[in-house]
């Protein structure tokens, strides 16, 4: 099958890139980049073909990476359905996304190294799906971690996009902790790390070592999918580039947790504490973001907390039970979410860098294209049948309802904010009339067409890929509540939100602002994002600065680290300075000592018994 | 027969050796060197060496020593200067305890009494013999001596010519 | 008396050489001759080497000894270069003399 | 009869044989040079001491013998004294392993016409003819004196360069014999003239006996080749400050070393003692032919003399030379006599040789000798020795 294609191919595109891509065109680096991914796309494709009817997965073995006593870790990779499905978007979006970058980046300083970065990420996160064990799992976790940072600080002459990077990298360290932890377990507990023996004797181990791994995997999903409480670095990631938020921070990395825990449903579904603490961290961060969305004036951020909203809505359908919905809304977020981001990017692009939403408005007839196409994701994310949101967000919700109906009441107030926020970023971009100063102008060709490809996959995306039947083989069936109220609840409270937007923001534009004079203390509150990073900077990081500034440094790194190492070095100096008069330069006095020696060798010999009797 | 042997021309290889230490003219210690690779050559005979022992005297004695004393006679080097230190007083002492020590060894513990050398006790020593080992078993150590010895031979000149104005 | 020669005579012999060998290195102020104690020292081995090989019935020792010369060779070849460009340089032979790489 | 038997003392008979045949043959090819370059030149040469001046050695002999030994002052003594005895010794040394002839018995005792066989022959003749070295070269220092030093340095410098040339041409021809031992080599090219190594094998080893020639005629310090003592220059080379028996040793070892290297050559490529037809075709017949042709030639001469005292020695010469005519006639001597007749046949015509060469050329300048052999003669020797070890793998299977 060449598996290895898949992600080789972005990495000679970073490669050749990162190489020699400062001597090259930009049309060159643009046909290296986008060639390299186009190229992995169609393997993929082919692969697909290849594989006939799907139901068996493959797996192939290219070398023994560790071998150590009874580590015994290959370099393998795995086709499932559920690779297939995350292969796709990997490699499909990310096509267009790269596409669209040729356009939103044309103005840039560093091209090719964003679109080396670019490659780079697509290779280490096709190897974390296809990887066949925890470990290369692991490796693609990193290097997109890696690539992650590498992105937001993209422009690192400026500080908060520094700051971002830094943010992001430090906060998943944790999540990475929890993971590296969860892998210690299961390889203490399995003896291996590959997923298929790992599995395979997962449904025979006492519940609680597998509570233990899951909840050490969910502490590295939370990491990596923005969930509470490390969900902090996503809103900063925005600090990069657009087409990397689209990318790497909504469509396809954050939702390397929902896959990590999907591929090991196994382990989760014999845990059922585990489950419900995913549910609830999955429903917690899913309305808190919403919340949060509601009062941002930055466009990307109010994306940024839609997308850390979604992905605590894939969260809840995975601690439901329901993987094959997780991953459903996964597929469809990925089309929505990037289309949201890209046009972001496009309306971004057209007023030469603003975001601010209070400085647009009336963009509609400025730059129709980019406005139909956002449309079209609006319609999708609010849940308005029958665009792809209203599938997958209702599988999800029916699957919540029948695991805890408290789960279904608050994701359906959720599904309502969501519905708002989104209407309210749309509202201010653009109706009414336009409050910036900036000259718009409409995006060229590279930059909306993959917005319109986007588009139509978010309008047709949910009936015309059936992700869910389409996994059902793989997970285990779970009941679906057959209640169609529960959809229309669902459905009205996405209209809801629109509505009331309406109403706020077109209608009454002034009664925004009174209801946040009336409640100012809430507003406030969620203004500034329940003042988590400065809760976060009072009890965890400053603490940890004093403490590293105080102790680790001036007490352990300069007292006795330097003392030691100081003190090595000026014993060393000294014994040197009495040792350097052996080194006379005379060379009989060299052989003197060398005589010396042997004597010494052949009197240890004979005292210490060296000698055959 | 081979103990007399032996006995003449070991005693004629230390006495050759000691004059090689005490001479203080250089010309003189490189002919007792000559007399004592001659003497080792006729050992390595009744070792059974054959082209060893011939390679001794080629090599060493009709190549190696006759550079030195192409050497010696090229600088017109005289006898040996008494200038700086000697190194009797930590020399000799050592120098005796190890030759003990290294005899004490060789007699008490490397090898039985029963252990003996008669000439034709090893035939395996003729150029047949060391043809077949050196071009299979140690093929790879020669060609890496013969490299060794272009490395010399470059160096020999590079260090040994004039200076070219 | 015995018509055959005990291989520890043969080895107490190298011995001798060997310290010979020593003590020409360390009494000696020529370079030539500190050189040439050299060379003895490696004939002393190579005697051990021809020994060992006579009691094993077995040629690698010849081999060894083989190559000790072939290196002895490149050795008196560079080295006696070497002494050629320190004469020249400092007209002395007296390794006493020569205790500085700069002079 | 144990006596006769023991292996002492049949080499103490044979060592005394040698050295005796081989003193005189000294002696004489001194006086055969001066002739042959004489008559080269159109002049009678030695005369006047006997017949012929036959007798001409043996007044040298006592010449240098009875001449005043002079010891030079400010000399280095021991070495002074050691080099002409290590000149003659390593010289004389070399003969020890040269083969004259087959197997013989001589009444009771069969034996070699060799001193001793070594396995490694060729080896102990390179050894021994390096070592000769350090007689010129310590003869040149010891003597403090510059135009000695000079001769001794040219001296050991040339000796040194042409011994790699000369290795390599000898090991041209061991390759197709596939032996070191020198008896064994003469054994590997029976069969008459095109078995010999110069015709023989997948490469006649015609240019690797003529590198060995020039190499040889440097080797021993011959002209063209004679630097060391080029008389012209240096007054009389290394040998300046000796005379009477220690300049004769120097002389001695010079024509030892030439029968040496004629011999080897004689070994290496001319088939040794082998004759270079069958007896079939009356191989055996050539000595007593020759001998006859000359004895007649005598006795022609002596019937019409030149001069009055020709009117006897002629005749003598020519019933001598019948007579040894009829010896090789003998079958008995035969055995042996034909074998040394072949070998002494081919080593004098290579002797012959040398003094031929001598009366003819001119010398060489010292760089264009060194010239010669590393940028010369060394690659084509090289070059040779390729060729054939290539062949030689080629065609034995």
């Amino acid at each position: 099958m060449q598996l290895w294609l898949i992600p080789i191919l972005p990495l000679a595109g970073f490669l050749i890139n990162g190489i020699f891509g400062r001597r090259f065109s930009k049309s060159l680096v643009n046909t290296v980049a986008i060639g390299s991914v186009v190229l992995s796309f169609l393997w993929v494709l082919k692969t697909i073909f290849a594989m006939g009817d799907l139901n068996t997965s493959i797996e192939e073995h290219y070398f023994t990476w560790i071998q150590s006593g009874t580590i015994d870790i290959g370099c393998d990779f795995l086709v499932d359905r559920l690779t297939i499905v995350m292969l796709l978007v990997v490699t499909g979006i990310g096509s267009l996304i790269h596409v669209y970058s040729i356009g939103y980046m044309s103005h840039e300083g560093g091209y090719y190294r964003f679109f080396a970065y670019m490659n780079l990420f697509m290779f280490f996160m096709l190897v974390l799906v296809l990887g066949a064990n925890f470990l290369l799992l692991f490796v693609g976790w990193e290097g997109v971690g890696l690539c992650s940072y590498l992105l937001i600080g993209f422009y690192f002459d400026k500080k908060f996009a520094t700051d971002a990077g830094n943010k992001a990298f430090i906060v998943n360290r944790i999540g990475d902790f929890g993971f590296s932890l969860a892998m210690f377990y299961i390889f203490k507990n399995f003896g291996s790390l590959d997923f298929d023996k790992v599995f395979h004797q997962a449904a025979s181990a006492p519940e609680w070592v597998l509570t233990t791994i899951g909840l050490l995997l969910m502490v590295g999903a939370c990491g990596k999918s923005a969930q509470i409480p490390l969900y902090v670095w996503l809103p900063d990631a925005m600090a990069g580039p657009t087409p990397v938020s689209a990318l790497i921070h909504a469509a396809t990395m954050v939702t390397a947790g929902v896959y990590m825990t999907a591929r090991s449903w196994v382990i989760f579904t014999h845990a059922p504490g585990a489950m419900d603490v995913i549910a609830i961290v999955g429903i917690l961060t899913a309305f808190l973001a919403a919340t949060i969305g509601l009062a941002q004036n930055d466009i990307k951020k109010v994306f940024a907390y839609s997308t850390v909203s979604q992905l605590g809505y894939m969260f809840v359908g995975i601690g439901s039970g329901a993987f094959s919905a997780g991953i459903y809304h996964l597929v469809t977020h990925a089309f929505f979410k990037a289309l949201l981001f890209l046009g972001a990017g496009s309306v971004i692009h057209a007023l030469s860098g603003e975001q601010d939403l209070r400085n647009m408005g009336g963009l509609r007839k400025k730059i129709p294209i980019t406005f139909w196409t956002m449309v079209c994701a609006w319609v999708a994310i609010s849940g308005v049948p029958p665009f792809s949101g209203f599938f997958s967000k209702d599988a999800i919700l029916l699957a919540a309802y029948q695991h805890s109906p408290a789960i279904y009441w608050i994701g359906v107030v959720t599904a309502g904010m969501t519905a708002f926020y989104v209407s309210r970023a749309m509202f201010m971009t653009f109706f009414g009339s336009y409050r910036g100063t900036a000259h718009a102008h409409e995006s060229p060709a590279v930059m909306w067409v993959p917005l319109a490809v986007l588009a139509a996959l978010s309008l047709v995306g949910g009936w015309l890929f059936p992700i869910q039947a389409f996994l059902k083989a793989m997970f285990p069936a779970i009941e679906e509540a057959g209640n169609p109220m529960l959809m229309y609840i669902s459905v009205l409270a996405g209209f809801g939100g629109i509505g009331l937007a309406y109403l706020m923001y077109l209608r009454k534009p002034g009664m925004a602002d009174s209801l946040a004079q009336t409640f100012k203390a809430p507003y406030q509150l969620i203004y500034n994002k329940y003042f988590v990073d400065e809760i976060y900077s009072a009890t965890v990081v400053r603490p940890l600065i004093g403490g590293s500034r105080m102790v680790l440094w001036k007490g352990v790194d300069a007292g006795l680290i330097d003392g030691i190492v100081n003190g090595v070095g000026a014993r060393c100096r000294d014994v040197g300075s009495v040792l350097r008069l052996l080194q006379s330069g005379n060379i009989r006095s060299y052989a003197t000592w060398v005589l010396f020696g042997s004597v010494a060798l052949l009197v240890a010999m004979g005292l210490l018994g060296g000698l055959p009797r | 027969m081979d103990v007399i042997l032996f006995l003449i021309f070991a005693v004629v290889a230390v006495v050759c050796a000691i004059n090689v230490v005490v001479q203080t003219h250089p010309i003189s210690s490189a002919l007792s060197l000559v007399g004592v690779m001659g003497s080792l050559a006729v050992l390595y005979l009744l070792l059974g060496a054959e082209f060893i022992a011939a390679a001794q005297v080629i090599v060493y004695a009709g190549a190696i020593m006759v550079l030195f004393v192409f050497v010696i006679m090229l600088l017109n080097a005289g006898a040996e200067t008494k200038k700086g230190r000697s190194y009797l007083i930590p020399g000799a002492p050592l120098l005796i305890v190890f030759l003990g020590l290294m005899a004490y060894y060789v007699q008490r513990y490397l090898f039985p009494e029963s252990a003996v050398v008669r000439f034709g006790g090893f035939t395996g020593g003729g150029p047949k013999d060391i043809g077949n080992a050196l071009f299979t078993t140690y093929l790879l150590p020669f060609e890496v001596t013969s490299i060794l010895i272009l490395v010399a031979i470059i160096g020999a000149v590079v260090l040994a010519r004039k200076e070219i104005e | 008396m015995m018509n055959a020669v005990p291989i520890s005579w043969f080895l107490t012999l190298s011995a001798i050489l060997f310290a010979l060998g020593v003590a020409g290195f360390l009494f000696r102020r020529n370079i030539i001759t500190v050189f040439m104690s050299i060379e003895l020292m490696l004939n002393a081995v190579n005697l051990s080497f021809v020994t060992f090989s006579y009691q094993h019935k077995e040629v690698s020792g010849h081999l060894f000894t083989f190559f000790v010369m072939v290196v002895a060779a490149a050795e008196a070849a560079v080295g006696l270069a070497i002494i050629l460009t320190v004469f020249k340089g400092r007209s002395t032979l007296n390794i006493d003399d020569v205790n500085s790489m700069k002079h | 009869m144990e006596l006769l038997d023991s292996f002492i003392f049949i080499t103490l008979i044979k060592a005394a044989v040698v050295l005796a045949v081989l003193l005189t043959t000294l002696a004489y090819l001194q006086w055969v040079e001066r002739k042959v370059i004489a008559h080269v030149q159109v002049r009678p040469g030695p005369y006047r001491v006997g017949p012929h001046g036959l007798l001409q050695p043996v007044a040298d002999i006592i010449k240098l013998l009875t001449k005043e030994d002079l010891l030079p002052p400010y000399v280095n003594k021991p070495l002074y004294l050691l080099a002409p005895f290590l000149a003659i010794s390593m010289a004389l040394l070399s003969i020890s392993v040269i083969p004259f002839g087959p197997m013989i018995k001589v009444g009771p005792v069969t034996t070699w016409m060799q001193l001793t066989d070594l396995n490694i022959g060729v080896l102990f003749i390179l050894a021994v003819s390096s070592m000769g070295v350090y007689g010129i070269a310590l003869a040149g220092w010891a003597s403090n004196n510059k135009y000695a030093l000079i001769g001794g340095l040219r001296s050991s410098a040339q000796m040194i360069s042409y011994e790699l040339p000369m290795s390599l041409a000898i090991a041209a021809p061991l390759l197709i014999s596939n032996t070191l031992s020198l008896r064994e080599l003469v054994m590997s090219q029976a069969g008459g003239i095109f078995h010999w190594n110069i015709l023989h094998g997948p490469f006649p080893q015609v240019i690797s006996f003529i590198i060995f020639m020039i190499a040889a005629f440097a080797e021993t310090n011959r002209v063209p080749f004679d630097l060391p003592e080029a008389e012209n220059e240096l007054v009389a080379g290394f040998h300046t400050e000796y005379s009477s028996m220690k300049f004769a040793s120097f002389f001695m070892a010079e024509y030892a070393n030439m029968i040496t290297v004629s011999a080897m050559a004689t070994l290496l490529f001319l088939g040794g003692w082998m004759a270079p037809w069958p007896v079939a075709w009356g191989a055996n017949l050539v000595p007593t032919v020759i001998f006859a042709i000359a004895g007649v030639t005598a006795l022609y001469h002596g019937a019409n003399p030149a001069r009055k005292r020709d009117k006897l020695t002629l005749p003598v010469f020519g019933i001598i030379f019948l007579i040894i005519a009829g010896v090789f006639l003998l079958p008995i001597v035969q055995s042996w006599l034909l074998p040394l007749f072949w070998f002494a046949a081919k080593t004098g015509a290579i002797l012959f040789l040398f003094m031929w060469v001598r009366a003819t050329l001119p010398r060489f300048r010292y760089d264009q000798l060194m010239g010669f052999t590393w940028k010369f003669l060394f690659p084509v020797a090289m070059l040779n020795l390729l060729v054939t070890s290539f062949l030689v793998a080629w065609t034995t299977k």
